[in-house]
């Protein structure tokens, strides 16, 4: 029996959450993204000893920006999942999609369909 | 003498002085200072005019003084250099002699971060060590901070504040020999609650013989409440309170009694402390214990010098 | 004429020891031969939730082995399979092998899992402990190693019922089902054989003491892990079996099938069930959403490894894990059938009735019968308790020369000391075979690469249907045609599977025919997959950094099956997004840096000369380093073994040995004085003699095998009264003041003596024994006297409980004292009374003795200094902190340095032998490489952005970047681990990650997002 | 190096609202070190300003550009090619470049990205304390190397106030009082003796007390 979880939910593969920068969560808002959650190892259990604690605080400064510019810092999370715990990332990709479905589109998306940015 | 004033006096002639704490409104009513000096006249021999307190803007120290005065109350005027520059300083301290203060206090004040306007610039052109050198230049050489002559006496007694509880507790013997060097006539420390340490320090004060240089006031600020004694344990810099000052205020059955009773037992203590030459007692918004005070202390009648 | 020797070498066994050697051999140049009897390799550690004492996910930190194991050239596992028998000799072994059939074709299971779907028969799974079930066709685990299904022939429809259903032949989109598989017979030739087959939990069913079998809410602490796990039957919820409700109280039960001789004769301590038993109750407690009451009822807790102890006191003093010192009179189901009723006696001696939802039997490790069998067949002789019979001082040789054993067969074995002891494994059999090193190992050849400098991408892409895996969801031909027509496409192929071989020549002839200079898989996992087609396309002379994977089963078919047009949809954003990356790649290249092959060894004892002598026998140089003037360290105080080998002897032995070694070069009266280099290049300085004269060398390797010293006890009269010894002491007594010792009447031995305390939380592992050895030699020099061992817990683990049972015997008492509250000992006329509170009986004792032993501790020497020098950590008692406490042990954090011995923590001299053997084993994997690569996916700095303001130089975990001479950030690509926490932190984006560059993320963000 | 900080993104909106295109201006001196205005902030900003235009249907195009320096001409010079396209600048460089930037480029308005805080010291990653006052009469020569001017809350150069207690500042324990850590350092030197002295008055006037400042190298001078 394969899990199964939303298909809104699209990967972006870094070699760890060290890697992920502000800037690469912000594009991705800028660009229509309704939601966006970084998901590393579990904490202490970084690969690369501190990777996952870093990112973790880049996202906590990145959710602040977006309550700045009115996106809302809780489109955007961050999550610890074990390598092997297939289940939990299962339930991790649901709770995302249904806090996500919740806020409703991003307020970015709208004036995107407009054509304003493109 | 140096000022002629009445605390000048009182010291030289080596009697045991009375300071009492008077502090003005946040408003411009006279009627303020006018009740508080009805009630310490007779039982202190000057009182502190205090300078916008905690950072508070309050009607003015000076102001404070000639009410006083009108009253026939000896005023001490305190000057912080938290709000004015060298400028301003020396201004108000030719205003404040010509309208007959005869004291004068120099502190640093406490930090604009803790009163009404946090936001305020602080000034701290000079500090207070080189206030009471300024006061002192004025009042012996003449002279104002650029040189110049100052035109007319300055009689007035200079004095400084201590405090013994701080930090660091070996520098701070260190630092009242310098106020003492820059001019301090008379000292009035931090409210003592920690007596054992009060008199560690005095003996290290008398070990340099500061005592016999400058008149020192043993400060006290008598507890209305648990509360309060709490509140300077945990919340004031620069008190010691020990806890077991707390308890005992906190047991009692009647709290204003034991704090009064533990001002007395700190007097008591004080009297027998060389180098002690008075009492300053800061009754913060209880102006009208300090006559029971003294009264039961066995200091009155003040005698008139 | 002599025989060549052969270079491959057989590991016996799949588990976490046979990995573990199997990969140091393969790394260091032997062809390896994995044989293991189940379908897959992992044993028993992939079957744990977390691992003691840092609670680490197990599958986590193996499942990397496990991937390197299976993609490994020169390792091949055959599963399956069992050995028959074992001829020949030393360097030349004939091994014959029967494999059972797996009934699905390896080289065509695609592990879709279409077979195990389909399959109507459910057994019991025998991975999950048989609580719950799998069908007859099925694979161990999801990570397993192979990852190929096979079919469970005793329970297969096909097989029991005249070859009806054939469900999963029916299914299989490749064809991979083949029922007339046979059983295989193989004939080996390897150069020598490493046992590690490992062990079985205890059979508690043996004894119905335990109402296991009976009561379902009684289980094995194995059990008890599949409960625990996220992967196992209730997905990690905490539950009993009887109900499947939580429960509020759980009892272990400690030393069940272990330290008891009147059931099937386990003597032995089995040494790891007290720290794994912590472990549940502290897992069990964070797991369970009520308060969850863990009790531990144990005899002695023995938590003698390294850092154990603090593990211990954190689950007693702040996660309340309660610890009932006790024996059980009886435990029996509770008037409602599903509870259990557990009666024992408690501290204060009362009897007490206490009720348990659940009762976890800490069952200990026990010897199966295979293996039993299997060194039968090996002539591989056994102790008395069925465990492989080794020499003390070579204590990882078995009795037939050329034959070594690891791990848990060898003796009762944690995680760490079993991977130590599979690298010490791993070096004898290299020692023994290193003339033929390289003869056999496989080694790939690429065609020269392609310049694409200044090529505009020319992409080839190629979607996977994976059978009917991807193509079953998503429309495969739909996706094909979207990607034919995006940007840089020149080619879009959909194939039915883009791993099979014939799919791979189809890329290359793509490449070569369109000049592809880009390629697009579209199929699954980088994971698995990622290795496989770059390889492809490097054998079609392209980069392999230049290939870009989109993931459209794992993330999509797989798990969006029920809306097939959302999942196509998708499919394409994973394409494009791919296609996108893809377009901005660029070749990376590794750099080869020639090794010097030469190894450095600080500290000349035991461990450090072991690891000289292996080294050399490898065939590689090596310096030893002793900071004193003789060699031979902390081993010199010792007399005999607990065992009663004589440790001078060796130790003489040893010396005379290695300074006749002409491989090996002594530097006594040594030390480190500078260090720098990365691995396989070092350079150190040492300052050499009396002189102190410096001296650089260059070595490829370095091993830390600086030992430890003794406590030097402030308290109980030591240094004030003459008869207040320590055990190091005693033992020097007993040669040589005999008479002295027949005239004592009492001795006191105090244990703990500058351990488990504030100062020191940690157990010294070795003062039990000690003292349980001199007091049997004191007893038989002096028959009538009396020994009194005070002590805390007694901890002679393992094969140690005899002597432990014979001291026993022998009428030395043991009494317990009280954690905080000390002996007391004072002088009283000719005389020392030593008082404490005894907690069996409850009471203060004093006891008038003549002489007093203190069982000091074992406390780190000065590392502090070669730490900074080195720039390798230590743990807070200044022991060398090892790069991974479970399986990296030998290992530091430093690449190429690695520790042994005391230096790693207190530990016997087998022990420290087989620690030093690993170390070697891990440093001449690194030296027997002619070059190593280094560079691909790193950081790299552009100076020219750099603004030195040193963010780089703090963010970095590995300590690599500095400001060179020029001003600006350096980072030595030998040593980045690419892991781009650097790049993301430059606030001058100075930096990029190679392959994640920011520009290359952006470009798939833009390519994911456009459509939106 | 001088220690700055983003003002808050709505602050910046408002300088920009009526702008459809802007220059933002990075410096890859101290404020990149701060984490303040370095290209990579300038990426951040220029992100999170787009975004909130297009979240209200406007749309802002941005020009990246971070210079070696704000504070030197012939750095400023290199955005004279293309700045004229744009609608308003903004810089993210202390005060310094911002006023640099608004001297070279008259006829555009130019506005700041950050709040200047203070010249200080890094205390290792993410957190800086203040350190010079830049009074241009450098006391540390008699007070162990420690500035009471910028550390002390109230300037004094006589010993400290009656507020010190357990070697922090009365405003906040989290503040170290100046004078605790001067009296330790000159204790651990053996020159106590140095405070022993009344500090005299101060001449402000070099500390900017006395006008804006400027200093001129005859012998640099073209």
């Amino acid at each position: 029996m394969r899990l199964t979880y939303p298909d809104s939910i699209r990967i972006i593969r870094l070699p760890c959450t060290g890697k992920i920068d502000v800037i690469h969560m912000m594009e991705a808002f800028r660009k229509g993204a309704d939601g966006v959650y970084v998901a590393g190892c579990l904490e202490g259990e970084c690969h690369y000893l501190a990777g996952n604690l870093r990112a973790k605080k880049r996202v906590e400064y990145t959710r602040k920006l977006l309550d700045e510019i009115g996106i809302g810092g809780g489109r955007l999370e961050m999550y610890g999942i074990a390598a092997s715990d297939g289940p939990r990332f299962a339930e991790v990709a649901e709770e995302m999609h249904e806090k996500i479905k919740a806020l409703g589109p991003s307020p970015i998306k709208g004036a995107i369909q407009k054509g304003v940015l493109l | 003498m140096k000022s002629g004033s009445t605390l000048e006096r009182m010291l030289e002639s080596g009697r045991f002085a009375v300071c009492a704490e008077a502090g003005p409104p946040k408003g411009s009513s006279p009627k303020v200072i006018q009740k508080k000096g009805e009630i310490l006249k007779s039982c202190s021999d000057a009182v502190n005019v205090t300078d916008n307190q905690t950072a508070i803007v309050r009607a003015s120290s000076i102001s404070g003084c000639v009410l006083l005065k009108e009253l026939g109350v000896e005023p001490v005027l305190q000057m912080v250099v938290r709000d004015r520059n060298r400028i301003g300083l020396q201004s108000d301290i030719l205003g404040a002699v010509a309208l007959g203060v005869r004291n004068v206090l120099c502190l640093s004040g406490d930090h604009q971060r803790f009163g009404n306007h946090p936001t305020a610039k602080g000034v701290y052109d000079i500090d207070s060590m080189q206030l009471i050198q300024m006061v002192k230049a004025m009042r012996d050489d003449h002279k104002f901070l650029n040189g110049e002559e100052v035109s007319g006496d300055i009689p007035l007694f200079i004095g400084a504040a201590a405090n013994p509880f701080a930090d660091p507790f070996e520098f701070r013997v260190t630092r009242l020999a310098k106020k003492v060097n820059a001019g301090a006539d008379f000292i009035q420390t931090q409210g003592i609650f920690d007596t054992p340490k009060f008199v560690e320090w005095m003996k290290m004060v008398r070990d340099r013989g500061l005592h016999e240089k400058t008149h020192i006031l043993a400060g006290l600020i008598p507890m209305k409440s648990v509360g309060m004694a709490r509140y300077m344990r945990n919340n004031v810099p620069g008190l010691s309170v020990p806890k077991e000052l707390v308890d005992r205020m906190a047991d009692a059955k009647d709290p204003k009694e034991e704090g009064v009773k533990i001002c007395l037992e700190t007097i008591e203590q004080l009297k027998d402390v060389e180098g002690v030459h008075g009492v300053h007692i800061m009754a913060i918004a209880w102006e009208d214990i300090v006559p029971r005070i003294v009264e039961e202390a066995g200091l009155m009648p003040r005698p008139v010098v | 004429m002599v025989k060549d020797k052969t270079g491959a070498i057989m590991v016996v066994g799949g588990g976490i020891g046979g990995i573990q050697a199997a990969l140091d051999l393969a790394d260091s140049g032997f062809y390896v031969y994995l044989v293991e009897k189940s379908s897959s390799i992992g044993g028993k550690m992939s079957q744990l939730d977390k691992t003691f004492p840092t609670n680490d996910c197990s599958m986590c930190i193996m499942s990397p082995k496990l991937v390197e194991c299976g993609k490994h050239l020169n390792i091949e596992i055959l599963t399956l399979s069992e050995i028959e028998s074992v001829t020949g000799e030393e360097g030349n072994f004939h091994v014959r092998l029967i494999q059972h059939p797996r009934y699905i074709d390896i080289d065509k299971c695609i592990a879709c899992g279409t077979c195990a779907e389909k399959c109507p028969k459910k057994v019991a799974d025998e991975y999950n402990t048989k609580l719950i079930k799998r069908k007859a066709a099925y694979i161990r685990y999801p990570q397993a190693v192979p990852l190929k299904y096979l079919i469970d022939k005793k329970n297969c429809i096909y097989f029991r019922k005249d070859k009806k259903c054939r469900a999963c032949e029916k299914f299989c989109p490749a064809e991979a089902v083949d029922f007339d598989q046979k059983e295989r017979e193989i004939t080996i030739d390897v150069g020598a054989i490493i046992l590690a087959s490992g062990f079985q939990p205890y059979n508690p069913a043996i004894s119905d003491s335990y109402q296991y079998g009976r009561s379902p809410n009684v289980v094995t602490s194995l059990e008890f892990e599949r409960i625990l796990s996220a992967s196992g039957p209730y997905q990690g919820h905490l539950v009993r079996p009887s109900d499947e409700r939580e429960p509020k109280k759980i009892a272990w039960l400690q030393c069940v099938g272990s330290r008891n001789t009147r059931i099937g004769d386990k003597g032995y301590c089995s040494a790891v069930c007290c720290t794994y038993a912590i472990k549940q109750a502290i897992v069990a407690k964070e797991h369970s959403a009520i308060p969850l009451d863990t009790a531990i009822f144990y005899i002695d807790i023995r938590t003698h490894g390294k850092d154990f102890e603090k593990f211990f006191n954190r689950a007693r003093e702040e996660i309340g894990v309660r610890f009932e010192k006790s024996r059980i009179n009886s435990i029996l189901p509770a008037h409602d059938e599903e509870n259990l009723e557990i009666t024992y006696l408690n501290g204060e001696g009362k009897v007490v009735r206490e009720e348990f939802d659940m009762v976890v039997l800490s069952v200990g490790i026990d010897i199966p019968k295979e293996s039993i069998d299997l060194a039968q067949k090996m002539g591989v002789e056994l102790n008395h308790y069925n465990f492989v019979s080794t020499g003390y001082f070579d204590p990882l040789r078995t009795t037939r020369p050329g034959i070594f054993v690891c791990g848990a067969f060898q003796g009762p074995r944690d995680i760490p000391e079993t991977v130590t002891q599979a690298s010490g494994s791993a070096a004898a059999a290299s020692s023994l075979l290193s003339e033929q090193r390289h003869t056999l190992t496989k080694e790939k050849e690429y065609p020269e690469e392609m310049d694409i400098t200044g090529k505009a991408p020319r992409i080839g892409i190629f979607v996977c249907h994976c059978g009917t895996n991807i193509g079953g969801v998503v429309d495969v031909p739909k996706v094909t045609e979207y990607a034919s027509k995006l940007p840089n496409v020149v080619v879009a192929e959909e194939n039915l599977f883009t791993c099979s071989q014939d799919t791979q020549v189809k890329i290359k002839e793509s490449i070569h025919e369109r000049q592809l200079n880009r390629v697009v898989v579209a199929s699954c996992s980088v994971r698995t997959h990622e290795p496989l087609f770059q390889d492809t396309i490097r054998e079609a002379g392209l980069n392999p950094y230049l290939l870009s994977m989109a993931n459209i089963r794992d993330q999509d078919s797989w798990v969006h099956r029920s809306n097939k047009d959302s999942a196509t949809e998708k499919a394409k954003d994973l394409v494009r997004m791919a296609v996108a990356g893809a377009s901005k790649l660029s070749p990376l290249y590794r750099t080869k840096l020639p090794v010097t092959k030469r190894g450095l060894i600080v500290g000349g004892g035991i461990a450090g000369m072991t690891a000289a002598l292996n080294i050399a026998g490898q065939g590689f140089e090596v310096i030893l380093v002793e900071i004193e003037k003789e060699l031979g360290g902390f081993a010199g105080n010792i007399r005999t073994t607990l065992q009663g080998d004589n440790v001078r002897q060796y130790l003489a032995g040893l010396i005379e040995v290695v300074k006749h070694n002409e491989k090996i070069e002594v530097l006594t009266e040594t030390s480190v004085a500078g260090f720098s280099g990365t691995k396989g290049n070092f350079k150190t300085v040492l300052g050499v003699g009396a002189s102190m004269h410096h001296r650089e060398v260059t070595h490829g390797a370095l091993i830390i095998a600086t030992g430890a010293t003794e406590y030097r006890p402030k308290e109980y009269l030591y240094g004030e009264h003459e008869s207040v010894r320590t055990q190091v002491e005693l033992e020097g007594m007993l040669l040589t003041e005999g008479e002295k010792i027949k005239g004592w009447k009492d001795v006191v031995m105090i244990q703990c003596v500058g351990s488990r305390n504030n100062s020191n939380p940690n157990c010294s592992r070795i003062c039990c024994q000690q003292a349980v050895k001199n007091a049997i030699a004191v007893k038989e020099i002096n028959p009538d006297v009396n020994v009194f061992i005070l002590h805390r817990d007694i901890r002679t683990y393992g094969f140690a409980e005899d002597f432990y049972r014979q001291a026993r015997q022998m009428g030395i008492h043991f009494l317990r004292y009280k954690e905080h509250e000390d002996p007391i000992v004072e002088k009283a006329e000719g005389k020392i009374h030593v008082t404490f509170k005894d907690l069996t009986l409850g009471r203060e004792i004093t006891i008038e003795s003549d002489q007093v032993v203190l069982g000091t501790g074992v406390v780190a020497g000065d590392t502090e200094d070669l730490a900074n020098v080195l720039k390798v950590p230590l743990t807070s008692e200044r022991f060398f902190l090892e790069a991974h406490v479970k399986l990296r042990p030998v290992d530091t954090q430093s690449d190429g340095i690695f520790v042994c011995g005391m230096a790693h923590g207190p530990k016997t001299i087998d022990e420290s032998i087989s620690q030093a053997l690993a170390a070697s084993a891990r440093a001449c994997r690194l030296l027997s490489q002619d070059y190593i690569e280094v560079g691909g996916i790193v950081a790299r700095v552009d100076p020219e952005l750099c603004a030195s303001c040193l963010i780089c130089v703090r963010a970095c975990p590995y300590e690599v970047p500095f400001i060179n001479n020029d001003g600006v950030s350096e980072i030595d690509i030998s040593k980045c681990q690419g892991c781009g926490i650097c790049a993301s932190e430059c606030p001058a984006k100075a930096i990029d990650l190679s392959h994640f560059e920011d520009m290359q993320i952006l470009t798939q963000i833009d390519a994911l997002l456009e459509a939106s | 190096m001088i220690v700055a900080e983003r003002k808050p993104i709505d602050e910046i909106i408002g300088f920009v609202q009526d702008c459809k295109k802007i220059l933002l201006v990075g410096c890859n001196e101290c404020v990149t070190v701060c984490y303040a205005g370095g290209k990579k902030e300038v990426g951040i900003l220029s992100s999170a300003l787009k975004m909130a235009f297009s979240k209200e249907g406007k749309n802002l195009d941005v020009k990246e550009a971070t210079l070696e320096r704000q504070c030197d001409p012939e750095y400023v010079q290199q955005l004279s090619e293309y700045y004229d396209q744009y609608d308003a600048i903004v810089s993210m460089a202390c005060g310094v470049g911002v006023q640099e930037l608004a001297m070279r480029y008259l006829n555009k308005q130019v506005f700041p990205a950050l709040n200047t805080n203070f010249m200080g010291a890094s205390q290792g990653q993410g957190i800086w304390e203040e350190r010079c006052q830049g009074c241009g009469e450098c006391v540390l020569g008699r007070t162990g190397g420690i500035c009471p001017i910028a550390r002390c809350a109230k300037s004094l150069l006589n010993g400290p106030c009656g507020g010190s207690m357990n070697g922090k500042c009365e405003i906040s324990k989290e503040v170290d009082c100046a004078w605790q850590l001067i009296i330790d350092r000159l204790t651990g030197l053996k020159q106590m003796h140095m405070l022993e002295e009344i500090f005299p008055v101060k001449d402000w006037s070099p500390a900017g007390h006395g006008g804006p400042r400027r200093m001129v190298r005859e012998d640099l001078k073209s």
